[in-house]
């Protein structure tokens, strides 16, 4: 038992520190594009992943079955020394439960697949696109791997500089203003975020009267024995952590940063950045605004959030559907897909929560795929527009199998892994309280989705090649197809086995539905 | 209450002469009729309170006068030794420059 | 306010109408020469006597001179139109006299000045027993009643010696500053460059 | 567990194994793809028809979860009982005939492997539709089977090929949200999925029929009517032609539509409850029978005259739920089992015809273009007559059968409701409609001389033939063997009231079915001879019915038309208002900032000036905020 | 006489305090006058370096004796660190001068530093209006001409000529306001200001706040903050790199702990809530405050030219400082306030003078970097380089991981620990002022990175003073963010 949580703890911090340092090695030591090099640093992305294998092996250990009385119950890594500072600002670094786990394992095996598909593409600077990548990994490890809410803010913010970097150096023609656009719109978002949390933790230590305290764990359970803010502040506060996390997820109004970062974006960025990047928000929702401010998230976050996400859901379809580029096509199926995850969220009932965090988990997986699918054509012909490609599948039939195949799941086929989190959204949305009209954003967006995927399938994969260039376009490569097979295997295995997936996240978001739903105003 | 009521007046008339004259020097004049409004002012007060760390401050209020005339000196002195003049508006090339 | 005290006004307000409308920078610097003086005497004959007299050797002497021996350097006749022509005058006039105003709002405010209202009665209105600052300094003033400039001194030499140095430090380093710049050779880096730019 | 189990579950699960086999077949082992498949089926075949013999009913639970929702909705049940053997012959039977035609039919296409791999996998698709007994699972398999439906018509990669496939899964789409919806209400409000339960709960606390059940049954009616192609979800089927005419042959026969038909069989208890779903089902079949007969009068494509009739015949097992409205779902579970099978064998069989035509005309399938077939198909012509007079309810073939059971049934049930409207309907306009466009469309094609026919091959191959002579043979027989002595019921283990003498009604629907098909015969000679000159006093009714009532402009086009005109008003919108107010701050941010550098215009005097005011202004403010005091 | 056992008296006990400044003021005239006398070399600047550093020492040595007291100067442990930090940095500015200063005045350079140092020292530890205001003056007098002689061209006399100019006219607000200060009270030790200051009835607060306005006035000059700040970019536009330092930081410095002590001291040092003077004061630095913020924000946004951009988040930067200034007004958090305002003070300066140091090793002996775009392409040449401004940009944005993310952390948090909704509000404006800055920050790292050179600068690969200065600043950046404990420690046992 204890060695099993020293193993975990281990790992845990060489989750992020092993990326963290080797990335910053390779950002500041001047290096052209080496063997070596590469094989260092997919061997710390493959590394990554087998830590985080190491940690699943072990968790059952470390953790009973059905957690006891304590849902929220987490491995946490105390401070680096004792608590030297403002009292509570390092009350625990990093903090292990059965629900980040799954996102940190996501975050993992997107980063290795970004990282393997970028060995076949990137020429220039390739081990300072590694650097970035690398500290990119790190910072949204420690992210979702928080304890404290500052570490939590740190890692958040930290990001952005790394995907700065990814975007304005590696990305398309106008990489310029779209990573401003991303730093700047982004970094509001956070700081907004920022006053939510401070203005939380203040609260808590006024209404408790105890000592300043920022640890998730602590709050956790001070919220989940009934402590609760004053109603006033819960609004303020849920409304500054739910706008500048909105702007991260991106619902709407707060998304237009999204597709112009992702279309100039490399595909290893567009990748963790759909991926990973919009989860960081998505998870701020799940583990602060909602289960911390509970009488808020019923009173704001069950409509105007709800009125949010599921706007969102159809705005983003609609949106996707006129797009005639592919990349910012598949960008705003990130908005409409990501709608239904917040929408889950706040819904209030165990299996709403439990499908907006799988709906992070299938999102990253499929939208992922379709990223480094469109990066595969964009960087054989040079060509995004629906109207120039086609006929994609004579020529290419394994790319456009793979094509077919991550649609699908994004549209909601059953048996692929988008159908689980979308069932289980729209069925606790359907059976929730006060948002049971939302189910009916997510069932046309159910429709939607079908509309807008199955029509760019058609137009890029059917009919004609229209131009030379696609006419003598090659497959996919060795590199690329192993990439993708991992992923699609992922696929495949929520779709037909979400059982322990879900049976792992449940308690949590019972929790978490119980906080929301038992009390009362 | 007079002394008070003309080292204001002094203080004031220096705000209005550094604002209106365009010549370095006289600008230079106005701000030390400026602190000769605080040098009255403190040994004003000084003699209101009938004591005298006012007039120590006045005392020192005219030092720092006497050094500051003194680097007014050499640094107007150096200006129109190139630029051939002490015109404030042409001696004020370094504001916002269209782009 | 007395006669005299107007009387003495009068030449004040005659040398500052001087300062602002001359435009002759040396008729400004005579002006601001008479100012000093009205004022020196001014505050002599009110009982700071020392400061008064310091005035007239510091300012009087070697501020005033050196302004005229500045002007006189830079040939200033009054004839530029940059010496006439005053700059934004609204502005400026509307500035001064608004602060003008602000300060004596303040300063007759209702019981205006503590100082205005005799000790004891300022002492009854702050709470506080001892208004001087210094128990030393207090019974210094019991022990010798000196004269006030003899007063000075003492505070001079006793609390405020460190200031004394820091003064003597400041003339010190303004001097050997002077020198040196005084001393700087005109071609130096940079100096041609810039006739191009400017 | 019974060895006859063992083999259907077995074979499904090698069809599954098969797809996957076929999938990474290296390619130049591409030619022999059909081999493992026909095997699969062939094996899968013989499996269900032990299956049928043994008559096995049971009910296996899998301790395994797909889906971990509250409750024991996510068990895996796999139900044996009465219906499901029958359904999995047909399926599979027809399938590996399918397939054995499919093996010439399909020769040196390029995507022939492809074609075997997805084949394979639609059929095992069907069957564990077929064969599982939890709707969620259902719902798994019921999308895959759209998926494979999809991939399949889209086969041959091309603009229409593609935008036919999107149609098919977009509008089943739309039916399968309510099915969803339906499977969560089920779900959220009994707390189980498992239909046995369901049924069990729902006939136990009948007299509590909730309106939540209500909504419930008419949610799977349309659920159901998406999938088998009722009105107004029908307009995916005739545009499902751009496939390959095997799949068409298997979507319209035992697959895909018939998912739809089985769903209602299978949740007709459940209905039982709801009258107004009954009600539903049975008037949109109505409606879809004759509507679709009509559309298919006008039509000129020998595929989507089919199609059409598909459609129509789907709107006679539609209707036949009606039967229910008296409490009789048994005996409308079974018409429906019956017309099913009847139906799949010969539409199976008229589609493998078309197909013989197409590959002896080299792809022309207009039947303007068409005529005289008779003697260069011999075989062929006659099967079509088969096919054609099974369809069109002659007696003895298959088709009358099942028809007059639906007939039947409805008469004895319309009583009750006042649905004697429906039993007119289908007694009289439907079997007059099907002869006329089945008679037509035979004359087109086979009569006349057909001089303009572009002939690319004589004689049919041998597995050309042999697979719809198969059929044929079932088609002549079926209805013979299964019909009179009701052995089908017996065989689906149902017991069924006993008949009341002879009903009036099949006669009148014969003799209706013969009037059809020879003033259709006479129609086709009229329309080779030039435009029937009839047609132009009806010519906006006729246009109407040549564009099947605009169904497909107003519900495909219109709808998509009008999603692509909000999606770009989207898009103006998050470009122009909500990007450009992003733009706008920033752009005020700048002039501000603009503003702020003009104040700075580097002059001392004006500094301090400003400096003056500056402190004015603090001032000013602080003696607003606290008074003068 | 008694009256020279008096002054004995005094000058042992103050005297003690200002060790350090005495030592370094001696050895700074020596080390004019062995310039005046010849000896020229460059060694002087070692010299300089040797007796800042003894200054430092001193101090340091002071604070950890725990010496602390109060007569015409006051030492505690905030003073006693911010005064040897002052030294630190004017030994950095020394190392950026060591190729920009003349040969021939390098000996007066090196001895204005030290009065340069000496008299902020001086002002931090004043306990008394004119010592303080003379402290002052030795600081202004030496920025003087420093700024004269490290740039003496004609741009270089302009800017000189505004500053002094401007100088001259705020120290005139200054030397009034203390004027009134005095005359309200009737005394100049601080503590005597700040008893009758605070007790004065409502008769007299109209002139007390005149004189607390002019005395934010007179500081507010120093530190560039709005409405004294229009001189901050001409200035820095047209001053040598090095000098522009020298205003960027100590000079700011100066100000920021003589502005907090004021309020500490004089005016709210028993502050409460609702109480008329704290209010007013707070609602003083709050107008000055935000401006400053939206000002500095606003208007760097539409800078092209380098320095001048660098002023405008001075500005911004100033208006950061008066949040915990202001929230200093109420005496309950002060402590906080003086943690968080110690914490950004050093964050800050580790940032401006690390990135103005970067900046001089690249300018070298060359041409100044007088416009963003000639950073372009900076990244490929000289990796290093364009990654130390990338950390000290970050740093100034206030992003993870640098110390500066900490800093306005810490600020924002006293801001909102405050319970005050006008000094909350100064958080929040904090923030703002973080995004709008972001644009223009972003956009130097835009040009340095993601921009190709037209012309690409060629920097002096040798090794420089101001190189070492750099990666001084931007390992103890990012170090002591990873290191905060520790900071956090000597901040908790800094501020008691």
């Amino acid at each position: 038992m204890a060695e099993a949580q020293e193993l975990v703890a281990f790992c845990i911090l060489s989750m992020v520190a092993l990326p963290l340092g080797v990335g910053i090695g390779f950002i500041v030591r001047q290096g052209s594009a080496s063997n070596a090099g590469m094989w260092i640093a997919m061997s710390c992305f493959g590394a990554v992943v087998a830590l985080w294998l190491a940690i699943i092996v072990a968790m059952p250990t470390v953790f009973k079955k059905n957690g006891g009385e304590n849902e929220f119950e987490a491995l946490v890594i105390v401070g680096l020394s004792e608590s030297a500072g403002r009292s509570g600002f390092f009350d625990g670094v990093l903090r292990v439960d059965r629900v980040n786990i799954w996102l940190v394992g996501m975050t993992s095996v997107l980063s290795l697949c970004a990282a393997w598909y970028s060995l076949f593409g990137e020429g220039q600077r390739v081990l300072d696109y590694y650097g970035w990548l690398l500290v990119l990994e790190s910072g949204a490890l420690a992210t979702f791997l928080a304890e404290s809410l500052l570490v939590f803010y740190v890692a958040f913010e930290f990001t952005l500089v790394p995907l700065l970097f990814i975007i304005g150096m590696w990305g398309g023609p106008q990489r310029r203003q779209a990573a401003l656009k991303f730093m700047i719109y982004t970094l509001a978002g956070s700081l907004l975020s920022l006053i939510g949390i401070v203005a939380v933790a203040y609260g808590f230590s006024g209404v408790t009267g105890r000592a300043l305290t920022f640890s998730i764990s602590d709050l956790l359970n001070l919220s989940s024995r009934g402590t609760r803010l004053p109603l006033e502040l819960q609004y303020w506060a849920f409304l500054a952590l739910a706008v500048g996390f909105g702007i991260k997820v991106p619902v709407i109004p707060l998304h237009t940063w999204l597709p112009a970062a992702h279309v100039e974006a490399p595909t290893a960025g567009s990748v963790l950045l759909a991926g990973v990047m919009l989860k960081l928000g998505a998870f701020g929702l799940l583990r602060m605004a909602v289960p911390l401010l509970p009488d808020a998230t019923r009173v704001v976050g069950m409509s105007v959030g709800a009125v949010m996400a599921a706007g969102g859901i159809v705005y983003g379809a609609l949106c996707a559907g006129a797009q005639e580029d592919i990349k910012r096509l598949v960008a705003y199926s990130s908005i409409s897909h990501m709608g239904l995850c917040v929408l889950g969220l706040v819904s209030g009932t165990t299996l709403g929560v439990t499908g907006g965090v799988m709906q992070m988990i299938n999102h990253g997986l499929i939208t992922g795929a379709l990223f480094i699918l469109v990066g595969c054509v964009y960087t054989r012909v040079h060509k995004r527009n629906m109207s120039e490609l086609g006929g994609l599948a004579k020529v290419a039939p394994r790319w456009a199998g793979f094509f077919v195949f991550f649609c699908l799941a994004g549209l909601g086929l059953p048996g692929l892994n988008g159908f689980v989190s979308e069932l289980l959204t729209i069925y606790g949305t359907l059976i929730s309280a006060r948002v049971q009209w939302g189910a009916f954003f997510g069932l046309a967006g159910i429709v939607l989705s079908a509309w807008y995927l199955l029509t760019m399938v058609m137009k890029v994969c059917y009919g004609e090649t229209r131009l030379p260039t696609t006419a003598s376009v090659s497959d996919l490569n060795k590199g690329e197809f192993c990439v993708l097979m991992l992923l699609a295997s992922l696929c495949i295995a929520i779709g037909l086995f979400p059982g322990y997936l879900i049976q792992e996240l449940m308690p949590q978001s019972r929790a978490i539905a119980a906080l929301v739903s038992g009390s009362s105003p | 209450m007079t002394i008070l009521v003309i080292s204001a007046l002094l203080f004031c008339t220096g705000i209005v002469g550094f604002c209106l004259r365009r010549n370095a020097v006289l600008m230079f004049i106005f701000s030390e009729l400026m602190v000769l409004g605080a040098v009255v002012a403190s040994v004003g007060y000084a003699l209101l309170w009938a004591e005298e760390k006012g007039q120590i401050l006045g005392l020192v209020l005219l030092t720092t006068a006497a050094c500051e005339a003194a680097m007014a000196l050499l640094i107007i002195g150096r200006i129109y030794r190139t630029k051939r003049t002490l015109d404030i508006k042409l001696l004020s090339s370094r504001g916002e420059q269209e782009e | 306010m007395s006669v005299a005290e107007f009387v003495a006004l009068l030449p004040v307000l005659a040398g500052l109408g001087g300062m602002v409308w001359l435009s002759s920078p040396v008729y400004v610097a005579i002006c601001f020469g008479g100012i000093l003086l009205v004022i020196a005497g001014w505050l002599a004959i009110n009982g700071a006597e020392f400061i008064g007299i310091g005035l007239v050797i510091i300012y009087a002497g070697a501020v005033v001179v050196t302004f005229l021996f500045l002007i006189m350097l830079a040939n200033q006749t009054g004839q530029a139109e940059y010496e006439r022509a005053p700059n934004r005058p609204v502005l400026a006039w509307a500035a001064g006299i608004l602060l003008f105003l602000m300060m004596l709002f303040s300063t007759v405010w209702r019981e205006g000045v503590p100082g205005l209202v005799n000790r004891s009665q300022m002492q009854a209105q702050t709470g506080i027993e001892k208004i001087t600052s210094d128990r030393r300094h207090v019974d210094q003033q019991n022990r010798a009643p000196f004269s006030r400039t003899a007063r000075l001194s003492v505070e001079l030499f006793s609390r405020f010696f460190w200031l004394i140095q820091g003064s003597a430090l400041l003339l010190t380093i303004v001097m050997m500053n002077c020198v040196v710049i005084a001393r700087l050779q005109k071609d130096r880096r940079g100096d041609t460059n810039d006739y191009s730019s400017d | 567990m019974e060895l006859a189990e063992v083999a259907v579950l077995g074979s499904v699960l090698a069809l599954f194994l098969t797809s996957a086999v076929i999938a990474v077949f290296p390619r130049r082992w591409q030619r022999w793809s059909h081999i493992p498949c026909v095997l699969a089926l062939f094996g899968s075949s013989i499996a269900s028809l032990a299956a049928i013999w043994v008559g096995i009913e049971r009910e296996m639970r899998i301790p395994w979860r797909w889906l971990d929702l509250p409750g024991p909705v996510t068990e895996v049940v796999l139900q044996f009982d009465g219906f499901t053997p029958w359904m999995l012959g047909i399926v599979n039977l027809i399938a590996m005939l399918v397939a054995l035609y499919s093996m010439t039919y399909m020769a040196g296409d390029e995507g022939y492997r492809r074609y075997f791999s997805i084949f394979t996998l639609f059929v095992a698709m069907m069957s564990m539709l077929v064969l599982v007994g939890n709707l969620l699972l259902l719902y798994l398999f019921w999308e895959g089977v759209g998926l494979c439906s999809y991939l399949l018509i889209g086969h041959y990669r091309t603009q229409r090929a593609s935008t036919a496939a999107r149609k098919a899964f977009l509008v089943n789409r739309v039916a399968d949200v309510a099915l969803l919806i339906a499977i969560i209400l089920l779900a959220w409000n009994w707390g189980t999925l498992n239909i046995r339960d369901l049924i069990e709960q729902v006939t136990v606390k009948r007299e509590e029929a909730s309106a939540t059940l209500q909504i419930v049954a008419v949610l799977l009616v349309i659920g159901a009517m998406g999938k088998s192609a009722q009105l107004p979800f029908h307009i995916w089927l005739p545009d499902a032609m751009e496939g390959p005419t095997p799949v068409s042959a298997l979507i319209h026969a035992a697959t895909m539509v018939a998912a739809g038909v089985y769903l209602l069989i299978r949740m007709l208890p459940v209905l039982v409850v709801s009258p107004v779903a009954l009600m539903l089902g049975s008037w949109v079949g109505t409606v879809t029978a004759v509507v679709a007969g009509l559309f298919a009068v006008a039509e000129w494509d020998l595929k989507r005259v089919l199609a059409y009739s598909t459609i129509s015949q789907l709107g006679y097992m539609f209707a036949a739920v009606g039967i229910a409205i008296s409490g009789e779902s048994n005996f409308a579970g079974y018409v429906m089992i019956f017309h099913l099978i009847t139906h799949a064998l010969f539409k199976a069989l008229l589609f493998l015809c078309s197909g013989n035509i197409m590959h002896a005309t080299g792809g022309v399938i207009d039947m303007s273009r068409l005529g005289g077939l008779k003697n260069q198909l011999g075989v062929t012509h006659w099967l079509f007559v088969i096919g054609g007079l099974s369809l069109a309810g002659i007696i003895p073939f298959a088709g009358y059968w099942s028809k007059d059971e639906i007939l039947i049934g409805l008469a004895k049930s319309g009583g009750n409701s006042g649905g004697w409207v429906i039993v007119m309907l289908l007694g009289v306009v439907g079997p007059l409609l099907t002869g006329l466009y089945i008679g037509r469309a035979y004359w087109l094609t086979f009569q006349g001389d057909g001089a303009e026919v572009p002939r690319e091959k004589d004689n049919e191959s041998l597995w050309e033939v042999v697979p719809p002579l198969v059929l044929a043979t079932g088609a002549v027989l079926a209805g013979l063997v299964l019909g009179p002595g009701r052995v089908l019921a017996g065989g689906l283990g149902i017991g069924l009231p006993e008949e009341e003498g002879v009903s009036f009604v099949p006669a009148v629907a014969l003799a209706f079915a013969a009037l059809g098909i020879v003033s259709g015969m006479m129609m086709g000679r009229r329309a080779r001879g030039g435009t029937p000159s009839g047609w132009h006093a009806w010519y906006g009714v006729r246009k109407a019915i040549e564009n099947g009532f605009y169904f497909d402009y107003v519900l495909f086009h219109g709808l998509g038309h009008v999603l692509g005109a909000m999606g770009k008003a989207v898009k103006l919108i998050d470009e122009v208002v909500i990007d450009g107010g992003l733009s706008a701050i920033a752009a005020v941010s700048y002039r501000v900032g603009n503003f702020i550098r003009q104040i700075q215009i580097g002059e001392i005097g004006f500094y301090a000036v400003s400096i003056g005011l500056g402190i004015l202004v603090i001032w000013a403010t602080l003696l607003l905020t606290f008074g003068m005091q | 006489m008694a009256s020279q056992e008096t002054m004995r008296e005094f000058a042992l006990e103050s005297g003690t305090l200002i060790l350090p400044e005495v030592a370094v003021f001696v050895s700074g005239i020596v080390s004019y006058l062995l310039s005046a006398f010849g000896w020229k070399t460059r060694w002087l600047i070692g010299l300089g370096v040797l007796y800042l550093a003894l200054g430092c020492t001193l101090n340091i040595w002071l604070l950890v004796e725990e010496v602390s007291s109060t007569s015409f100067f006051f030492f505690n442990r905030v003073i006693g660190s911010m005064a040897a930090a002052v030294y630190v940095a004017c030994i950095g500015y020394l190392c950026m001068g060591w190729r920009n200063v003349p040969a021939d005045v390098l000996g007066e350079f090196a001895g204005s530093m030290a009065v340069f140092a000496g008299g902020c020292a001086l002002a931090m530890k004043a306990n008394d209006l004119i010592g303080l205001f003379v402290s002052l003056e030795l600081v202004s007098m030496s920025v003087y001409f420093m700024l004269y002689i490290v740039r003496p061209s004609r741009r270089g006399q302009e800017a000189v000529l505004k500053y002094f100019l401007l100088s001259v006219f705020a120290g005139a607000f200054l030397a009034m306001g203390l004027a009134q200060h005095y005359g309200l009270s009737g005394a100049t030790s601080y503590e005597m200001v700040g008893k009758v200051v605070q007790s004065v009835g409502p008769g007299a607060r109209a002139i007390g706040l005149v004189a607390i306005l002019f005395v934010v006035a007179g500081l507010a000059y120093r530190m560039a903050a709005v409405p004294m700040h229009f001189y901050a970019p001409d200035v820095y536009q047209g001053s040598a790199t090095p000098s522009v330092a020298i205003l960027a930081w100590a000079g700011k410095v100066v100000a920021y702990v003589v502005l907090a002590r004021c309020v500490t001291e004089w005016w709210c040092s028993g502050g409460t809530r609702g109480d008329p003077l704290a209010e007013s004061v707070t609602l003083v630095l709050w107008l000055l405050g935000m401006s400053s913020i939206l000002v500095g924000s606003l208007a760097g946004l539409v800078q092209s030219e380098l320095r001048r951009l660098l002023a405008y988040s001075g500005i911004m930067n100033s208006g950061f400082i008066l949040i915990p200034i202001a929230a200093m007004c109420d005496a309950s958090s002060q402590v906080e306030a003086l943690k968080s305002l110690v914490l950004f003070i050093v964050s800050y300066g580790l940032l401006i003078v690390g990135l103005f140091a970067t900046l001089t090793h690249i300018e070298g002996r060359g041409d100044t970097i007088d416009f963003v775009e000639e950073l372009a392409g900076l990244a490929e040449r000289h990796r290093g380089l364009a990654l130390m401004i990338l950390v000290f940009l970050l740093g100034l944005l206030g992003v993870p991981p640098t110390l500066g993310f900490w800093a306005k952390l810490n600020v924002f948090l006293v801001a909102w620990g405050t319970h005050r909704p006008i000094v909350q509000a100064l958080g929040i404006g904090l923030l703002v002022g973080s995004v709008i800055s972001a644009w223009y920050y972003l956009r130097i790292i835009n040009v340095m990175y993601f921009r190709a050179a037209i012309k690409p600068r060629v920097v002096d690969a040798r090794w420089s003073a101001s190189l070492g200065v750099a990666i001084v600043c931007c390992a103890a950046v990012v170090g002591l963010f990873f290191g905060i404990n520790g900071v956090a420690y000597v901040l908790e046992r800094v501020v008691e």
